[in-house]
């Protein structure tokens, strides 16, 4: 079967986010002065063939750990859906 | 001086950097194929050139640090074997852990092609050796990411070690934020490895080694590598 | 049969009809209404292109195929071409910009040559608008997004500001590469037997009718336009250049085209027509990104990254084998053949069957009515008002340094990559942008302009001006001028104003390029600028490249020594009437633009050709926008140095240091040279003003300047 | 008080993900056969300022269509939580 494994992946506290100081400028400059922070990350969708969620889940570590993600600057999430 | 160049999907900086070997110190160089998992006989050096391999998709440098040359060039360096790699060729070699860090946006969140002057903080390596101690050099940077990272403790740590081979100056050797092009942590432009044979540089020497192309002090780089080879490796 | 929703006039689909000798079916219609459309057809323009010459010896390719060449010596040649991007651009800044970067490297690279050098030439709306500030920027990281990644570097290009832009921004982009008398490809080469191949990227439902799109005016809700707006990988289109010079290498490929605008048809269609062969596409074997695509979708998807090859059917296997090694696609998709006809089979059923010359060529011109735009022209032309002049001169040229149409352009080309490929020798920043080719001694020059507030004024003294103002940099660098491309942006060809000014602009354009010997080799038309808001001034821009045969002839800009003296060369004047100078101080352009002189050109181009070949002087620049004032500032804060000019000998001075266009520009000479200089131009007019020395920009009785004001207005 | 609103963007179908295309073939060439499509997008944090869950979502929303997202080419999710 066929899993979908939503990967968000984001920067570590400490790590300067300029992307998302400048999304924060931008934003307010356009009046929106209610916004408090932005940090920007990105979302990968897998779709991952497996016999069920635990296995699809397993495999979706094993490819952030292997390419998906730097874990010296990064942090992940993954959630499975079907 | 036998070299060779990897050449990723996506490098472009790949034949400049053969130019420039062979322009400035004749050296013999070939190209090397990202999917071959074995190197050439008696190679003396590795380059990882600059470009945009694998698109600078994902992160950059990340898909190419797992292609199966890198596996190879991983035990090159093991083994003593001088490895340099340039820009995106830096990127690569962080990402592959052969050196420490990682290099993130442009504080400027743009691209930025220019030329740049770096301070040589290190004579003893295989790269540097031609040059003066605290020797301005000029070479052009482009990149989108070119900021240089670490954790805090490490950074200390790699500052501690002397690891840090050039670092982003003024036309007379100042160390400040005017002349820090990308926002690198403490104006970092190139670092080597513990052992010294691993260097990674922003800048690109290539780019400025004729003074047609209005600098040749790259070429100091070749030249160091290639004095450094004709005394043994020492 | 509506024939508009398919982008056809009532006696457009009437002429198919004939030909045909039967109604067109759907996909035929659709087909022949995207490669009718005035980006595909040129239907208004055709006659007005008649105008420009391709002659030349130096011609080894003129207009009709993907890009003209000119011969450069040593068996090399340079192919270049200019495109405009302006609909997608304005829909879609990133990508449209983007896109049009890899649509004219492709454009390159199906002539068999290597890309080795970009411009871009830029027409924004008031950059105080925040509307106009996101799209500037969305358009230049496009640029830079794809040019920097394929590795190709961008030398330089041209940035226009002016309220008629708002809402309609123009992106032309140009390429240039080199290629070995002996490696030109060329269309008309196919044979029966051979097949197509499709190589690059999957094709999808991007881009579909996106031709029929850039001819209609842009209308106020684009957010429903998204099936014009194409994604560009520019990591695959460095494979593709990659592959396609392996294949190349190899002697594998017959023929070449670019999937641009049309896609498949047009690419298959070309080759099929310029070759007098026909050619069948079986739709089923193109490999697809979407499902449920149908043939006429498949033939005419503007999917970027794609090329289309003819080989010989036993290569296959290689070509396949070589695609792979890049990580591309490839597919035989059909077949040359003998009977002319263009043919689209979807599983054995032939679904489009069409004379292959008809789908390209067969579209009527249209003469659009054409009148001059006599009154409010004539207006502006007798129009005698005299700006006010400032009482302070040194803060009107702080003024001019750092408006938006003069100021540095440091913040757009540091984005991009303007040295890759190591052979930028002069980078951009100057008016002409130097390169060299390798292994040999020779060097390319560059040039890209546009005036259109001359053109706006005086449509041909406006054409000629924008020709003359790329050509003399490249004259005073010391280069000779090869070959010209241009992009023809307007608005619609409809109005028989506009229409006249466009005849009479590209007249101007091709009556400058010819007296001055430039064939015409290649270009673009882009019409139907207009939004409800506005309509763009005539636009025409101009690509040149020129040739220096050594190093040592080259003359600097900005090298001022201590001591050189200054020479203003060429009529004491220019005209004011569109100057930079008057619209910032009236708010708008009016009276006579400088008149074409062709003997006085040609003059100036043998003096200044001999002044830079025999080192008469230690910099050069012509006089541009803001006149003898911003070239002697620019001069003064590139040298870092100053220079005292003593303007005794000048009456009326305003109109000398302000004044724009003509044969005029500003040199400098060391004292040695002197004499030399002054006999080799004195009988062209040749006028001492002053001497380079100190920090200071002085004009005896009307300004003092720091040479740090002068830069932080210009560069700040 | 102050809410986070996740905004997950993504490309609209039929689109090309260049990005997941190439992120794809890696993943591939590493080994993960299983692993049948990528699709990579983007994910924004923002901290607002907002009376109750349905305000923030509201701006959220609006500086998405304003700035976040390109309407022609991505879509876009927003979850709030606090
Ligand atoms: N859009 C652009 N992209 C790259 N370079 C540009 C662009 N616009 C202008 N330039 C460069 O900036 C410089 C200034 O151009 P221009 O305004 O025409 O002044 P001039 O030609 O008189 O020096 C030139 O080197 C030109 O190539
Ligand atoms: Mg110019």
């Amino acid at each position: 079967m066929t899993y979908t494994a939503e990967v968000l992946v984001y920067l570590k506290e400490g790590v300067l986010d300029t992307q998302g100081k400048a999304v924060k400028q931008s934003l307010q400059r356009l009046g929106f002065q209610d916004l408090e922070d932005v940090r920007v990350g990105k979302y990968i969708q897998l779709r991952i063939n497996a016999e069920n969620e635990e296995a699809a889940r397993a495999r979706a570590k094993e490819m952030c750990v292997e390419l998906l993600v730097n874990e010296l600057i990064e942090e992940f999430d993954i959630k499975v859906v079907d | 001086m036998r070299a060779a160049v990897v050449v990723f999907p996506g490098s472009n900086c790949d034949r400049d950097v053969i130019h420039a070997l062979r322009t400035t110190v004749s050296a013999d160089t070939e190209t090397l194929w990202y999917e071959s998992s074995d190197l050439p006989k008696n190679i003396d050096l590795i380059v990882l050139p600059g470009g945009f391999s694998y698109g600078d998709y994902l992160r950059c440098g990340a898909m190419a640090a797992r292609t199966p040359v890198m596996k190879a060039v991983r035990r090159f360096a093991e083994k003593g074997g001088l490895v340099l790699g340039i820009c995106n060729g830096f990127q690569v070699l962080t990402e592959s852990r052969l050196l420490p860090g990682a290099i993130l946006a442009n504080q400027s969140l743009t691209f930025i092609c220019r030329s740049c002057t770096v301070r040589v903080e290190r004579t003893d390596t295989p790269f540097t050796l031609g040059c003066r101690e605290n020797q301005v050099l000029e070479m052009p940077i482009a990149h989108h990411e070119g900021l240089y990272f670490l954790p805090d403790e490490e950074i200390s740590r790699l500052k501690k070690e002397k690891r840090v081979v050039f670092r982003y100056c003024g036309p007379d050797g100042e160390l400040d934020d005017s002349h820090n092009p990308n926002g690198s942590l403490d104006n970092i432009a190139g670092i080597v490895n513990e052992r010294g044979n691993v260097m990674g540089l922003m800048p690109h020497p290539e780019r400025a080694s004729e003074k047609i192309l209005g600098s040749d002090d790259g070429a100091l780089i070749w030249n160091s590598l290639h004095i450094w080879l004709e005394k043994g490796g020492r | 049969m509506d024939c508009k929703i398919f982008g056809l006039r009532k006696e457009e689909y009437e002429t198919i009809k004939k030909q045909l000798g039967r109604e067109p079916n759907e996909a035929e219609l659709r087909i022949l209404g995207v490669m009718w459309s005035e980006h595909c057809s040129y239907k208004s323009t055709r006659r007005l292109l008649r105008q420009f010459s391709s002659e030349g010896k130096q011609v080894l390719q003129g207009p009709g195929e993907n890009a003209g060449i000119v011969d450069i010596g040593e068996g090399l040649a340079v192919a270049f071409k200019v495109e405009s991007h302006n609909h997608p651009s304005a829909v879609s800044p990133y990508q449209g910009a983007a896109t049009g970067v890899g649509g004219i490297i492709r454009d390159i690279l199906a002539m068999g040559a290597w890309p080795v050098a970009c411009m871009d030439g830029l027409f924004f709306g008031d950059p105080s608008k925040e509307k106009t500030a996101g799209l500037m920027q969305g358009v230049i990281s496009g640029i830079g997004g794809y040019g920097n990644a394929v590795g190709v570097p961008t030398v330089g290009g041209k940035t226009v500001f002016d309220g008629c832009y708002d809402g309609n921004p123009l992106v032309n982009a140009f390429c240039a590469g080199l290629v070995r008398h002996d490696g030109i490809v060329r269309s008309n080469t196919a044979k029966p037997g051979q097949i197509t191949v499709l190589l690059g990227s999957r094709t999808g439902r991007d881009g579909i009718a996106g031709a029929a799109f850039a001819s209609a005016r842009l209308e106020e809700d684009t957010k429903g336009s998204r099936p014009q707006v194409q994604i560009g990988d520019p990591f695959v289109e460095k494979l593709l250049i990659e592959c396609c010079h392996e294949l190349l290498s190899k002697g594998l490929i017959v023929s070449m085209q670019d999937m641009g605008a049309a896609g498949i048809t047009s690419s298959a269609s070309e080759i099929a027509a310029k070759s007098g062969r026909g050619v069948l596409i079986h739709a089923e074997k193109v490999p697809l990104r979407e499902k449920g695509m149908n043939a006429w979708e498949i033939a005419l998807s503007e999917s970027q990254e794609r090329m289309l090859l003819v080989i010989e059917p036993r290569y296959f296997d290689t070509v396949a084998e070589c695609a792979g090694k890049w990580q591309l696609e490839c597919a035989a998709i059909g077949e040359v053949t003998d009977d002319g006809r263009f043919r689209i089979m979807e599983k054995g059923k032939t679904l489009v069957d069409l004379p292959a010359e008809i789908v390209g060529g067969g579209c009527p011109e249209i003469h659009w009515p054409s009148i001059p735009l006599s009154e409010s022209l004539t207006k502006d032309l007798t129009d005698t008002v005299e700006p006010e002049y400032p009482d302070e001169w040194g803060n009107h040229v702080l003024d001019l340094l750092s408006s938006p149409n003069l100021k540095e352009r440091a913040w757009i080309y540091e984005q991009y990559d303007h040295m890759v490929q190591i052979n930028t020798v002069v980078p951009p920043g100057g008016p002409v942008s130097v390169l060299r080719v390798k292994g040999s001694e020779r060097l390319l020059a560059f040039t890209m302009e546009s005036d259109p507030w001359s053109c706006g004024l005086d449509p041909f003294a406006g054409g000629a001006e924008t020709f003359m103002k790329a050509a003399r940099p490249l004259y005073v660098c010391g280069a000779q001028v090869l070959g010209m491309t241009d992009c023809l942006n307007y608005p619609s060809p409809e109005d028989p104003g506009n229409f006249w000014a466009l005849e009479e602009s590209v007249k101007g354009l091709a009556t400058a390029a010819s007296e001055m010997d430039c064939p015409v080799v290649s270009g673009n038309v882009s019409l139907y600028n207009e939004s409800p808001a506005a309509k763009i001034l005539p636009s025409p821009l101009v690509g040149l490249v020129g040739l220096l045969s050594r190093r040592e002839e080259y003359l600097s800009c900005g090298s001022w020594n201590e001591g050189d003296k200054l020479f203003l060369v060429g009529p004491i004047k220019g005209s004011l009437a569109s100057s930079l100078s008057k619209r910032l101080l009236c708010g708008l352009s009016s009276g006579r633009p400088f008149v074409f002189d062709a003997a006085k050109e040609r003059s100036f181009r043998q003096k200044a050709l001999e002044t830079a070949h025999r080192s008469l002087a230690s910099s050069g620049r012509v006089l541009a926008g803001g006149g003898l004032t911003v070239a002697l500032a620019k001069e003064c804060v590139l040298s870092k140095i100053g220079a005292k000019v003593d303007p005794e000998c000048f009456m009326e001075a305003f109109e000398v240091f302000f004044s724009e266009g003509g044969p005029r520009a500003l040199y400098a000479v060391p004292s040695g040279k002197e004499k030399e200089f002054r006999e080799l131009w004195d009988s062209f007019g040749c006028a001492f003003i002053g001497s380079v020395s100190g920090e200071r920009l002085r004009i005896d009785g009307f300004l003092d300047l720091d040479i740090d004001d002068l830069s932080v207005a210009w560069k700040g």
